[in-house]
């Protein structure tokens, strides 16, 4: 591989990392307080691109578009905390997982009705799809802006979670609602809160999803989805930063398998959950998460 | 009875084959004895098990005569021996897999096969003096490797040279390692032999990172969405196809066209009218038993009939079926011209 | 200050706690004393609506019956729940952050009493409050229920696993706190929790057997016999 | 005294920077109630575990039974013969009582996969004994009643006896309890003290055991070893301890309240 | 004894029932319970490692993968192997596996277990949700690995016209068989030392549990009937791709075992049956209906979105699925006992 390819390489990865870690972000953040797996995420992040879609579909400004996009995502998750998940608090964890799978056939399937399955194409304002040359190296704006953008999120969120009390009560929660509850906090607004900054999460993934790949379907959740949870289990899940760190690992290591090695690009997918297999028999609990079921004697 | 898969992964395609399926249906569906023909799609998730169990569903609850279905082989392959079990003919209109009509009584179907529309592919790039390219593959759709497969085959044979296969997997969206791979190579022209979905991300990748090599794909790609998704980066996308409304010169082509323009407003796919190609065919060799003063609803004399079309005009050309049950028509050359599927050539068998 | 009226709780088709009635004087001690499965835990847990109840609960001249749990709290109703229960992956720092969540503005003040107070936490604040020793725990989670300025604090079995002279240490302290408010003890050493208390009701299988002056329960024989030993 | 049962030699256990276990040595003789007391944090749990080999020591060993069974594996452990209960209750959730008591019997089962599978008669023949012996276990705690309840819904105090019912059933010769009278009233703490007294006797046990009630202590135990910051401060009677001035300093304090 | 003979009579009896239905009902019908039988031994066998031992697994695909896979090879004639591979040659290997219908099943599930075998060393390093990742994982890999090695499997293309011997008869009965296996391990040592690791692992090992043992043997068997139903699925549809094993069939099966009770088989059989039964019967709901007399108009895929309406439903009211982890007479006793304390 000579010089130009592999820097070409290098930005390529960095351009599937951020976008994996920002939507791992999300997924993390969600597990960090309800210890779900939330497999609805990607769906949720699928309703985002679809609000924002049809937004421009309606001749709105793409700045209007992009917030009501958010809007709805944020309205969808909410809602699926209130009715699905909310229920279900004390229930056995595998449970919501269940009502979580049923959430994410739900909003396929619904989206499919409505919209059909064919994939919508997904137009983004120019100043988003401009495309720089540094001699032979051609460098989309979308990576410059999203590694920005995830990284402006992650100090954001771990801002909130490290240096005011809602982060903390954000943090309590994931070990111990009822406590909290007696701080005399409200457990279930602070649950809702988290669902509606990690819906606009993935709404914001979701769009720049849409923007880099510009072709939308119900489906488009899914891989990703499974994608984004790989890299926040990679980091360790339920830690922020990890998720980042594993995103663009996983993006990198996803790269760089098709670029090194054409003929195996059939197993792509496969060494990227060969890896984090590798990863996780040296350190079970991903590269920055902790032992969450430590049980002491 | 129609089995398609209208949810599901691959349901784009489904959902496309049932827009011309009923086209077709509302412009005929009246047989010469005055009977009318009744449809009953049934979905099946694009999942094979579904599939089998649906073909079982329209044999015992619908009383189906024909079977008509499915887009993917695999999972025509799954209806196939049930179909033959029942000794009820079965059409497939789009599953291009030549082990779906293998050895089979009751299979038919309506378009061509894979390893021919791969030749056209190479022939149609040699003639155009390519003497180098790059295969595409897609390793999760048999579709595309067994296209893959032919088109290599033939490009060889032809005295070109194929200086690298790169692989993708459907459902894919970043294709920036294999295009930059690509890049480095400079081939003549690039043979993709995947569906729209990754055809229109892939060259619109390409073209972002400085790629002009022309790509050349298959019917897989021959979708509205490759230009809306693709753009302006699609333009000069070469592909074969059974169908291009252009190329439409039959009166029973206009009519569909025209009616399909009048339901969707927007321009025929070929999906869809392979669709209503095979529905044709069916009503056509339904009306011929009728003709022999035998049931519409025999079995054995519609599958006959089916087996032995010949010379049928139907939207995407003149369909004959041979003797394994699979169709020789000609095969249509489009490329993406602003915006638009321009009709380029006729290939013929 | 708090009175319980009628106070049941079933867990699926087990009674925990069958209709008890209960008054708390301001600044008092009152103690619930009872052998285990009684139904002390669940009588507390069903006074700040931790579980389901059926029956009247007034604080503070308000009927909180129906209140959810966390406005209870801010109501002035602090708990210092069974098992200590403090946040094990925040620091003692902001575990007493999360006390005051509704007390910002007396934060920084409250902060410093309770190191005062507590001064085996005092070098302690960045660590975490999962790998404190059990008794470090306990003050922890003390504290922690004081930083809200509760009128009122309940504690359940706050000597559960502590070593002897921690023991003594935490009485001191609630015998410290009642001068500014009213506090409900729950305790297996029945002893020790009624020479601090100025009342005492013992719970017989989710009912009120006894209750009285705890001079008096001392010296009752039914309560040597049961619940003080020989 | 008869020889030494368990002997710890040397032991030390360090986490990260923290050493819970400094150079720690104590023999227990067979056929005694040993006691292990110490402030919280002291390490006595962390002890406990070095034994049954849930934390290997970082230095140092243990002897069992004229045996060196340092880092022996948990489950190992329990086949020679030392049995264990937690500082807070672990009991198996979803089985009833006498299930729980069974879960105790499982090395002592010698059918294999095969024979389970397809029921053939060593199947039944063991079943059936380890049900009987199981409820025999049952009888000497008065729990026989509870058999097929739910472990969980019981009470505190009986699920202690649960725990210990089931360590029972290893057929252990050393067994070891964390705080087995912690939540219970001086009462219930008497009625334990009997039981255990009792099962010693007819199991032939010897019992290591920590616990911060003194009454329960100075009743119980022949020995106690006093731990203050992973290290021993007195060793010898209870009756002794309670006086020993670094004792009362470190963990008794002057509030004496029971 | 009495006990025994009842068992046997019961036994008899469903055999008897299976066979008849074989012979008479259309084939429709047989083929929903052709479907039923086969998703009931693999939510069983499912049920083995996720519910009563309780690890969080997310495999099965790539087990029912493996012995669809396996079992197919063995019953393909060597010729139509020469036909069918399109891409590469078959692999030497390939060709001369050949054996008879039941032996065929065999080898599928032996071929599973081994790899459970195998697998079990790193998937038994990680807990909880990191073990699921790992197991989706492997899952994903065994189908990119069937899609990728063309001279074994034909890549994309699949095997097809695998004879089709898998009957009622045999499905029937290979299900009943499933069923009384995982019952006997549940009600055996090995079955209360698997609930003991899912209830707690620690108190587990003190116990003298070997746990990894204890995981290994729950895996190995779970596998083993993964793999067999795989075969029959194989043998049953007569056809096979990789993307048959995606993980929607490993969440299919989540939801057939959670639904009907983690940790109860005869729980997993009735919510097989419901679940199975209900992508069926909710057919209706995609054609034309006339609702309040008007016309609702086609909406193809309605039925998934009420099927996931009701799912949720069922979870929200049914919290630890129809049965708890209870076995039906269990749960009946239960219930009859909670009516007369009331
Ligand atoms: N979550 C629950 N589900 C079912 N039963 C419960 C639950 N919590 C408590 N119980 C039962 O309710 C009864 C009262 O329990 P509670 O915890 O209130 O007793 P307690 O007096 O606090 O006992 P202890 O001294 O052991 O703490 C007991 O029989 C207990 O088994
Ligand atoms: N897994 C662990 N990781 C880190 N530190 C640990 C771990 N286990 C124990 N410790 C530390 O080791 C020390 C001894 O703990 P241990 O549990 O043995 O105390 P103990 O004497 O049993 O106290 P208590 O009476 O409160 O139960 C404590 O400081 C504790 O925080
Ligand atoms: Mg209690
Ligand atoms: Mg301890």
């Amino acid at each position: 591989m000579d010089l130009t390819t592999f820097l070409q390489q290098l930005i390529n990865g960095a351009s599937l990392g951020s976008m994996y870690a920002l939507i791992a972000i999300g997924y993390t953040m969600v597990y960090g307080v309800l210890r779900l797996i939330n497999f609805a995420h990607g769906d949720i992040m699928m309703v985002g691109a679809f609000f924002t879609f049809m937004a421009t579909a309606a001749g709105l400004p793409f700045t209007l578009a992009v917030l009501l996009g958010i809007l709805g995502s944020v309205i969808v998750g909410v809602l699926t905390d209130k009715i699905a998940y909310k229920p279900l608090r004390e229930a056995p964890k595998i449970s919501l997982l269940i009502t979580a799978i049923g959430i994410s056939f739900f909003l396929e399937n619904l989206f499919n009705v409505i919209f059909g399955g064919v994939p919508k194409a997904f137009s983004a304002p120019d100043y988003l799809t401009k495309i720089f040359h540094l001699g032979d190296v051609y460098l989309p704006i979308t990576v410059i802006i999203i590694p920005i953008v995830t990284v402006a999120i992650l100090s954001g969120v771990l801002w909130v979670l490290y240096r005011t009390k809602y982060g903390m009560a954000i943090r309590a929660l994931a070990f111990d609602i009822p406590t909290v509850k007696l701080m005399g906090i409200d457990a279930d607004r602070i649950i809702t809160l988290v669902f509606a900054l990690g819906s606009a999460l993935a709404a914001v993934g979701g769009i720049f999803y849409a923007v880099s790949y510009p072709s939308i379907d119900p489906l488009m959740g899914v891989i990703v989805g499974l994608k984004a949870f790989a890299a926040a289990v990679l980091g360790g899940i339920g830690s922020v930063t990890g998720a980042v760190i594993g995103g663009f690992i996983l993006g990198f290591t996803e790269i760089f398998v098709v670029a090194l090695f054409p003929e195996l690009g059939g197993y792509k997918d496969a060494f990227a959950f060969f890896f984090l297999i590798l990863v996780l028999l040296f350190r079970p609990t991903g590269i920055m998460g902790e032992d969450l079921e430590r049980s002491r004697f | 009875g129609v089995v398609l898969p209208l949810t599901g992964p691959i349901a784009a395609f489904g959902q496309t084959s049932k827009g011309g399926l009923d086209i077709a249906y509302e412009q005929n569906h009246k047989l010469k004895n005055g009977d009318n023909v009744k449809l009953v799609v049934l979905d099946d998730r694009g999942d094979k098990v579904e599939a089998a169990t649906a073909v079982k569903r329209l044999l015992n609850k619908n009383n189906a005569t024909v079977i008509l279905g499915e887009v993917a082989s695999g999972n025509s392959m799954a209806m196939a021996p049930v179909a033959e079990k029942a000794k009820t003919p079965m059409i497939t209109h789009a599953s291009t897999n030549p082990r779906v009509t293998k050895g089979k009584k009751y299979v038919t179907r309506a378009c061509f096969i894979d390893p021919f529309q791969g030749a056209v592919m190479a022939k149609y790039a040699l003639d155009n003096g390519m003497k180098t390219a790059v295969v595409v593959t897609d390793a999760k759709q048999d579709y595309s490797v067994g296209l893959s497969k032919a088109f290599k085959k033939a490009f060889t044979a032809g005295g070109g040279k194929i200086l690298k296969t790169v692989l993708i997997n459907s459902g894919d969206k970043d294709f920036n390692a294999q295009v930059s791979t690509i890049k480095s190579q400079h081939p003549d022209i690039i043979a993709f032999t995947g569906y729209y979905p990754e055809a229109a991300l892939m060259v619109k990748q390409a073209r972002a990172m400085g790629i002009k090599t022309p790509f050349i794909g298959a019917d897989g790609v021959g979708f509205p969405e490759l230009v809306k998704i693709g753009g302006k980066a699609a333009e000069g996308f070469m592909y074969t196809d059974h169908f291009n409304e252009a190329a439409a010169s039959s009166p029973e082509a206009k009519a569909y066209v025209e009616a399909f323009h009048k339901k969707y407003n927007k321009p025929a796919d070929s999906m869809g009218a392979l669709a209503a190609d095979a529905y044709g065919m069916i009503l056509s060799a339904m009306n011929q038993c009728i003709d022999e003063g035998k049931a519409p609803t025999d079995k054995e004399c519609v599958n006959d009939k089916l087996r032995n079309t010949k010379g049928y005009k139907g939207v995407t050309g003149v369909i004959n079926i041979d003797k394994d049950g699979n169709a020789v028509k000609s095969a249509v050359i489009n490329e993406v011209k602003d915006g638009k599927f321009a009709y380029k050539t006729t290939v013929n068998p | 200050m708090l009175e319980l009226k009628d106070l049941t709780v079933h867990y699926g088709v087990i009674a925990a706690v069958r209709g008890i009635d209960m008054k708390i004087e301001p600044n008092t001690i009152v103690t619930l004393i009872g052998s285990n499965g009684a139904g002390k835990t669940s009588t507390l847990n069903a006074i700040v609506n931790s579980v389901k109840k059926k029956g009247t609960v007034i604080f503070d001249g308000k009927d909180i019956s129906k209140e959810p749990t966390h406005q209870i709290v801010q109501d002035g109703l602090a708990l210092v729940p069974e098992g200590r229960r403090v946040f094990i992956n925040l620091s003692v720092d902001e575990n007493l952050r999360m006390g005051a969540f509704n007390n910002d503005e007396n934060f920084e003040r409250l902060r410093a009493e309770m190191y005062r107070l507590f001064p085996r936490l005092d070098g302690k604040k960045q660590q975490l409050a999962g790998t404190l020793s059990g008794g470090e725990q306990q003050m922890l989670a003390i504290a922690r229920a004081l930083m809200s300025e509760p009128k009122m604090l309940m504690l359940d079995e706050p000597s559960l696993g502590l070593a002897p002279k921690i023991v003594g240490e935490v009485f001191e302290i609630i015998t410290e706190l009642k001068k500014s408010i009213t506090i409900l003890l729950i305790e297996q050493n029945a002893f020790a929790a009624l020479k601090i208390a100025d009342y005492g009701y013992v719970l017989e299988n989710g009912s009120i057997a006894l209750e009285g002056e705890s001079e008096n329960l001392l010296g009752n024989d039914e309560v040597r016999k049961k619940y003080l030993g020989g | 005294m008869s020889a030494a049962l368990l002997e710890v030699r040397n032991v030390t256990m360090k986490f990260g920077g923290v050493t819970a276990i400094d150079n720690l040595s104590f023999k227990v003789p067979e056929g005694s109630t040993y006691g292990l007391i110490g402030p919280n944090g002291a390490g006595k749990t962390t002890i406990f575990n070095n034994i049954t080999g849930n934390y290997i020591p970082t230095e140092g060993s243990i002897i069992f039974d004229g045996e060196d069974i340092t880092g022996t594996r948990p489950n190992k452990v329990v086949a020679k013969g030392i049995a264990r209960t937690f500082q807070n209750i672990r009991l198996f959730k979803s089985m009833s009582v006498l299930q729980n008591v069974l879960i105790g019997f499982h090395d002592q089962i010698h059918y294999n996969y095969f024979e389970a599978i397809f029921r053939l008669p060593r199947y039944h023949g063991y079943e059936r004994r380890i049900k009987v012996e199981a409820m025999g276990i049952l009888e000497e705690f008065g729990l026989a009643e509870y058999a097929d309840n739910e472990a969980t819904a019981l009470s505190y105090g009986n699920q202690r006896k649960v725990e210990i019912a089931r360590a029972l059933a290893t057929k252990p010769k050393l067994l070891l309890l964390d705080e087995p009278a912690a939540g219970m009233n001086p009462i219930e703490t008497e009625d334990l003290s009997n039981i255990i007294r009792k099962i010693k006797e007819d199991y032939d046990l010897t019992v290591l055991l920590i616990e911060h009630d003194m009454k329960f202590v100075n009743a119980m135990c022949d020995t106690v070893t006093v731990l203050d910051y992973g290290e021993k401060i007195f060793e010898g009677r209870p009756a002794d301890a309670i006086v020993d001035p670094k004792v009362v300093a470190a963990y008794l304090g002057d509030f004496t309240h029971a | 004894m009495k006990n025994a003979i009842i068992k046997m009579l019961l036994i008899l009896l469903t055999l008897g029932i299976i066979s008849w239905a074989n012979q008479t009902l259309d084939s429709y019908t047989l083929s929903i319970l052709n479907n039923i039988g086969i998703f009931a031994i693999l939510a069983l066998s499912y049920n083995l490692i996720n519910g009563v031992t309780g690890q969080f697994s997310l495999e099965p695909n790539g087990f029912v993968a493996i012995g669809a896979y396996v079992t197919a090879l063995f019953l393909i004639p060597a010729a139509d192997k020469i036909d069918m591979f399109a891409l590469v040659d078959p692999a030497p290997i390939v060709l001369e596996m050949q054996a008879r219908f039941l032996p065929a099943i065999f080898a599928g599930g032996v071929a599973a277990t081994l790899v459970a075998l195998f697998l079990s060393f790193p998937v038994f390093r990680v807990r909880g949700d990191y073990l699921a990742i790992v197991t989706l994982g492997f899952g994903f890999i065994i189908r990119i690995f069937a899609l990728n090695t063309p001279a074994y499997t034909n890549g994309a293309m699949g095997l097809n016209d695998i004879p089709a011997n898998a009957n009622f008869l045999w499905i029937g009965s290979l299900a009943l068989f499933t069923l009384i296996v995982m019952l006997h391990i549940v009600y055996s040592k090995y079955g209360r030392a698997m609930k003991a690791v899912r209830d707690d692992e620690d108190a587990a090992t003190a116990m003298g549990i070997n746990t990894f043992k204890i995981k290994t043997v729950a895996f190995m068997t779970s596998a083993f009937f993964e793999g067999v139903g795989g075969g029959l699925l194989a043998s049953f549809l007569t056809t096979i791709t990789p993307d048959q094993f995606s993980f929607l069939l490993t969440f299919q099966l989540l939801i057939i075992i959670v639904l009907g009770g983690l940790g109860s088989m005869t729980g997993a059989l009735v919510a097989t049956v419901l679940v199975m039964g209900s992508m069926e019967w909710l057919r209706f709901l995609d054609e034309d209906m006339v609702l309040f007399g008007m016309h609702t108009g086609e909406h193809p895929g309605m039925r998934m979105v009420v099927f996931a309406i009701l799912l949720i439903i069922m979870m929200l009211f049914a919290r630890k699925g129809l049965f708890g982890d209870r076995e039906l007479p269990e749960f009946i006793k239960a219930k009859l006992k909670r009516k007369d304390e009331v």
